[in-house]
This record gives C-alpha cells, structure tokens and sequence, in this order.
C-alpha cells in the first residue's frame, strides 16, 4: 500500500513541477504584463495544487494533510484577489505613460 | 559536503553587502534597508552557529534562535523608529540625505538653495 | 522518497529564480509586484515539499503565513503604487 | 547530499536579491528586492532547522516591514533625484567596496574556522525543560530560562511605539495615525481585506496557542494580527484609531504589565523573580504569551503606521 502511495506522490509533485516550469517559463517568454500574469496566477498555483495533494499521503496526521489544502485554498484565494490588483496597477501606470 | 557552511559563507557575504549599502547609499530610507540586509546577515550567523550546535534530539540550539527571536522584532521596532526620524526630518527641513560638507555646519537655515 | 522530495524542492526554487530573473528586468511597478506573488506560489511549493520530507509538518504553518502576507505585501505595493501614481480612482 | 540543489539555489538568490537591494538606484524596485528577501529568508531559516525562527521571519519581513519601508518610499519618492548630489564619488564606492569585502572575507574565514566539536547549549536546555511544562525548547528558553530578557525586549517594543509618538507636532497630539480614510469602494483590494483577515487572525491564536509545544508562540502570533489589522486600514475597512484611546493604550501594555506581574508573583509563590510556581509554570506561561501576542500585534501595527498625523475628529 505504502508503495503505491510513494508512487502516487511522486506522479503528482513531477506534475506540479511541470506546471511550474511551464509557469516559469510563460513568465520569461510572454511580452506583455498581463499575459506574464496568466502565467504566473493560473500555471503556479495549478502547481501548488498537484504538490499539495502528492504531499498529502507523506502526512503522519490527518489534520497536517488538511493543513496542506488550507495552504493551497489560501494562495488561490489570495492570488486571484492579488493578479486583480496588479493588473489594475499595470493598466493605470500605463494609461499615465505608456 | 556541509551545506551549513555555505549559509555561514552567505551571512557574511549579506553583512558585507549591508554595510556597503550603509557607505554608499545617498538616500536614509536606503540606508536604513541596508542596515536591514546587515541585521539579518547576523541573524543568520546565529541560524548557522545554532544548526552547528544540534544535539540532545534538536535540529539546533534552541537559544541563539531565541535570540534571534526577539533580535528580528526588536530589529523591526529600531527600523519603524528610524524611519520615522527620516520622515520627520524630511518634513522639516526637505532632506532626504545626510547634509554633507559645507552645509552641515549651518543647521540654521535649511531652505536655502544647497545646489 | 525524502530526498526526491527535497531534490524537488531544489527544482521549485531554480524555477522561481528564473521567475525572478525575468520580474527584475522589467521596469514597471507591476512587474515587480509579481515578484512578491511569484515568491508566495513558490515558497508554498517548496514549503510543502520539505514538509513531506524529514523535516516535518511544522514546515505547512510557515506555508501558510506565507500565502496569507504574499496578499498583504501585494496588497502593500498597489496601496504605494497608487499614491506614487496620483489619486487615480480604483476601478 | 539531496539538500545541494535547494541550499544552493536558496543561497544564491538570497545573495543576489540582497545585491539588488543595495545596489539599485530605484527605491521602489529594492524595497521589492527586499520583501521577497525576507520570504526568502523564512525558506532559509527552514532549511536551517529552525521553524520558530522561520515563521517570524517570514511573517515579519513580507508583512509589515515591507508596508512601513514603502510608506516612507512614498513620502521620500521625489526625494531621490535631490539626494542623488550626495552620492559619495567613485573612489569612495571603491574604498567602501574593498573594507567591506575585507570584512566578508574575514567573517567567512571565522565561520570555516568554527571549533569542532561546536558548543552547545541544547543538552542543557533539553535536560531541564521538563521542570517548565513545555515541550518547544525555544519558548522553553524565551520564557522560562531566559524570562528577564523576553520581558525587557517587549517592553523595548512600547519605548519604541513611544519613540515613535514623541515625534508628533503639538497641535495633532492625541489625533489619528495614517492616511485619510478613503471610502472603501468594492473592488479585490476590499475583498482581500474582508476574507483575509478572520483567517489571519485564526492563525495568529493558532500560532501562539501551540507555541507552547510546536514551533511557533506569541511573537509569531502577533505578527500576523498586526499584518491582518493593517490590511483593514490600507483598505479603508477600518480606521487608525486617535493615539488617546485608554483601550490602545491598555493593549500595548498588556503584555509587559502581566509579565512583570508574573515575574513578581514568583517573588511570593516560587523561588524567586521570574520563577514559575512549580506545576503551574504552563499557565502561567500560557497567560504571559496571551497577553503579550495582543500587545506585540498592537504595537507593531502603530509603528508601521507611524506617528499622528490627522486630527482625531477627521
């Protein structure tokens, strides 16, 4: 069973570290700020996502486990208020000098 | 291959780097940042020195990190008051700098034209 | 299985300095802010990894903390930002 | 040996985020530098072995220290042409750039040059923690062995709020710290600051309620509440309250004042100042660490917001 566990683990977090590659790499390749948005809000935090459950089985407790989804509930919630707020930031700084 | 030493090398490195900052950097704020980067280069030379100490089942020595506890807030307070004075003197006299050279002996007169 | 762990961990983190890389170039503010958003994904990442491996499930709470103030920081910068900018009202 | 590849790379953008702080003429761009150095910083502490150390990093040096740097950045920000005059020459930065490295160098030299066996004090922590109830030895040592100190340092914490206030103008003593209120009209910033929040504040009793026996504890606790409050006032939500208030200044007390009671309560039921009666040392511990998590998220909140600067009916 345990081994099965490490294996599901293993898939998930080289899963994450694809989306977060494929994040990384949006970041360096896309030209405006918004699109590098994209990038960073939605390929990084799919990521988190895959580590968080791969993580999930190494956990000795339950509550640890819920921990990890709290964490990640957390960073989508706020990563999704805080693109909002930079692309905001980005539109009026170009409106005054673009 | 210890990678403790290699953050030992790093915290002396930010400590260099800080006081560099210090010398160099015009503006207060920038200093006050600098001595920042000084602060937690020497904090991290407590982390080291700690990790170094790990025994009876710890993963290092519980009282440098309880000095470095209390010296990262203590260092935060000293960076709030500090930077209150910068603004307070920027309110006052539209300094942002040290007055350096021939105008720091002539306190008196702050509003007239430096350059 | 803990140091696969933690070697992935090292990758997150060659990940997030190549992120870096790129927000530094850039020469606006929201550039920059993405840094401390970058750093939030990707310290959670690698906080979570380390808490698979041995060093324990302590590691989730600094996770945490670190999702909460990546919004505060954000929400920090757009504040100065926007008084940097003029008093442009919020859309 | 799997450490290499994350130390490593930790190191080196520690290393090269902290050039940028320093180095960069841009004062916006290194206090951003700086923010995501002190995340960083919190990834380094764990990578060190130290949870305790790495939450109050993490908590403190993304939260309100980046709020109060940029607070200033903002008033000084077109100051930074005029201080460019006094940038010292290009043989000073020599000069300074050739002490500095000396001392890098000389400091690195010291820390290759470490006794080994390294000394320390864990053995005898570990061997008399038991006496104080607790099972995390650094509250062991902030609390119990090393109390006096702990005490002293959150009463630097009210000197420096004080330090802070002396500096307000007469006429606005005893007015309202910050910017004006502005209406706070939906939009993510308001949402962020109505959802985060509760949440931040859970953490932070979280945080100090299992300080006693995981990482964690009152100083870590009280940052993330002074972040949270703050949030609400960049926001709009709420409002700095007038310098004046008995309630403000009876939560920045709080802290000091019950640990001072505690310390002297062990003059009379223990064996002497700042000793725990036996059997009860964890309450005690327990209340000390309460009151002082409210008054360190006080304090800590009004420095960074700074000194009075409106009057209190505005």
């Amino acid at each position: 069973m345990s081994l099965a566990l490490d294996i599901f683990t293993v898939v998930m977090v080289v899963a994450g570290l694809f989306f977060f590659y494929a994040g990384s790499i949006g970041m360096l390749r896309f030209p405006t700020v918004e699109s590098r948005l994209h990038a960073l809000t939605k390929a990084d935090n799919l990521s988190v996502g895959f580590i968080a459950l791969g993580v999930m089985p190494q956990m000795a407790e339950a509550t640890d486990a819920l921990k990890l989804l709290l964490a990640w509930a957390l960073i989508l919630f706020s990563s999704a208020a805080a693109s909002q707020l930079i692309a905001i930031a980005a539109r009026r700084n170009r409106r005054r000098d673009p | 291959m210890n990678t403790t030493e290699w953050f030992g090398i790093a915290a002396a490195l930010l400590i260099g780097l800080g006081l560099y900052g210090i010398l160099t950097q015009p503006m207060l704020l920038r200093k006050i940042v600098s001595f920042n980067v000084l602060g937690s280069g020497v904090f991290l030379m407590f982390g080291v020195i700690a990790r170094r100490g790990a025994a009876a089942g710890l993963t290092g020595d519980p009282v440098p990190h309880a000095f470095v506890i209390t010296g990262i807030v203590v260092a935060f307070s000293a960076s709030a008051l500090a930077v209150t004075m910068a603004l307070k003197l920027h309110e006052d006299t539209g300094e942002s700098a040290f007055p350096e050279g021939e105008d720091a002996t002539a306190p008196d007169n702050p509003d007239e034209d430096k350059a | 299985m803990d140091s696969f762990l933690r070697i992935a961990a090292g990758l997150v983190m060659i990940a997030v300095g190549m992120g870096l890389a790129r927000i530094f170039r850039g020469s606006q503010d929201a550039d920059r802010m993405m840094a401390v958003q970058l750093l939030g994904t990707g310290g959670i990442a690698v906080l979570m990894l380390l808490a698979g491996s041995k060093t324990g499930a302590a590691a989730i709470d600094v996770a945490v903390t670190l999702a909460l103030l990546a919004a505060f920081a954000t929400v920090a910068f757009v504040k100065s930002s926007q008084t940097r900018g003029g008093k442009e009202p919020e859309e | 040996m799997s450490d290499v590849v994350l130390h490593g790379g930790l190191i080196l953008l520690i290393l090269s985020l902290a050039v940028m702080t320093v180095v960069t003429r841009d004062t916006f761009a290194a206090i951003t530098a700086f923010v995501v150095y002190g995340m960083l910083l919190g990834l380094a502490w764990v990578a060190l072995g130290s949870i305790d150390v790495a939450l109050t990093e993490a908590a403190l040096g993304s939260g309100i220290t980046g709020a109060l740097l940029l607070r200033a950045a903002v008033c000084l920000r077109d100051k930074e042409a005029a201080a460019e005059v006094r940038r010292p020459g290009r043989a000073a930065h020599r000069v300074s750039g050739l002490v500095c490295a000396a001392i890098a160098a000389g400091l690195a030299a010291m820390v290759l040059m470490l006794p080994d066996p390294a000394p320390s004090l864990a053995p005898a922590v570990m061997e008399s923690l038991p006496a104080t109830q607790v099972k995390n030895p650094v509250t062991g040592v902030l609390l119990a062995f090393r109390a006096w100190d702990t005490f002293l340092e959150t009463v630097v914490l009210v000197l420096a709020l004080v330090a802070v206030w002396g500096m307000t103008p007469d006429a606005l003593w005893g007015g309202r710290p910050g910017e004006l209120r502005q209406h706070a009209h939906d939009g993510p910033l308001v949402f962020l600051a109505r959802v985060l929040p509760p949440v931040g504040v859970m953490l932070g009793i979280y945080l100090f309620w299992i300080g006693a026996d995981e990482p964690g504890g009152k100083f870590q606790g009280g940052t993330i509440l002074a972040a949270m409050w703050m949030l609400t006032l960049l926001a709009g939500l709420t409002d700095a309250p007038p310098v004046s208030r008995r309630w403000l200044r009876a939560a920045m007390v709080a802290g000091p004042a019950t640990f001072l009671l505690a310390g002297l309560s062990g003059v009379v039921f223990a064996s002497g100042l700042f000793a725990y009666p036996p059997g009860f040392a964890k309450p005690v511990i327990l209340l000390i660490e309460a009151a002082s998590t409210v008054s360190i998220g006080v304090t800590l909140c009004l420095l960074a917001i700074g000194p009075p600067s409106r009057p209190a009916n505005r």
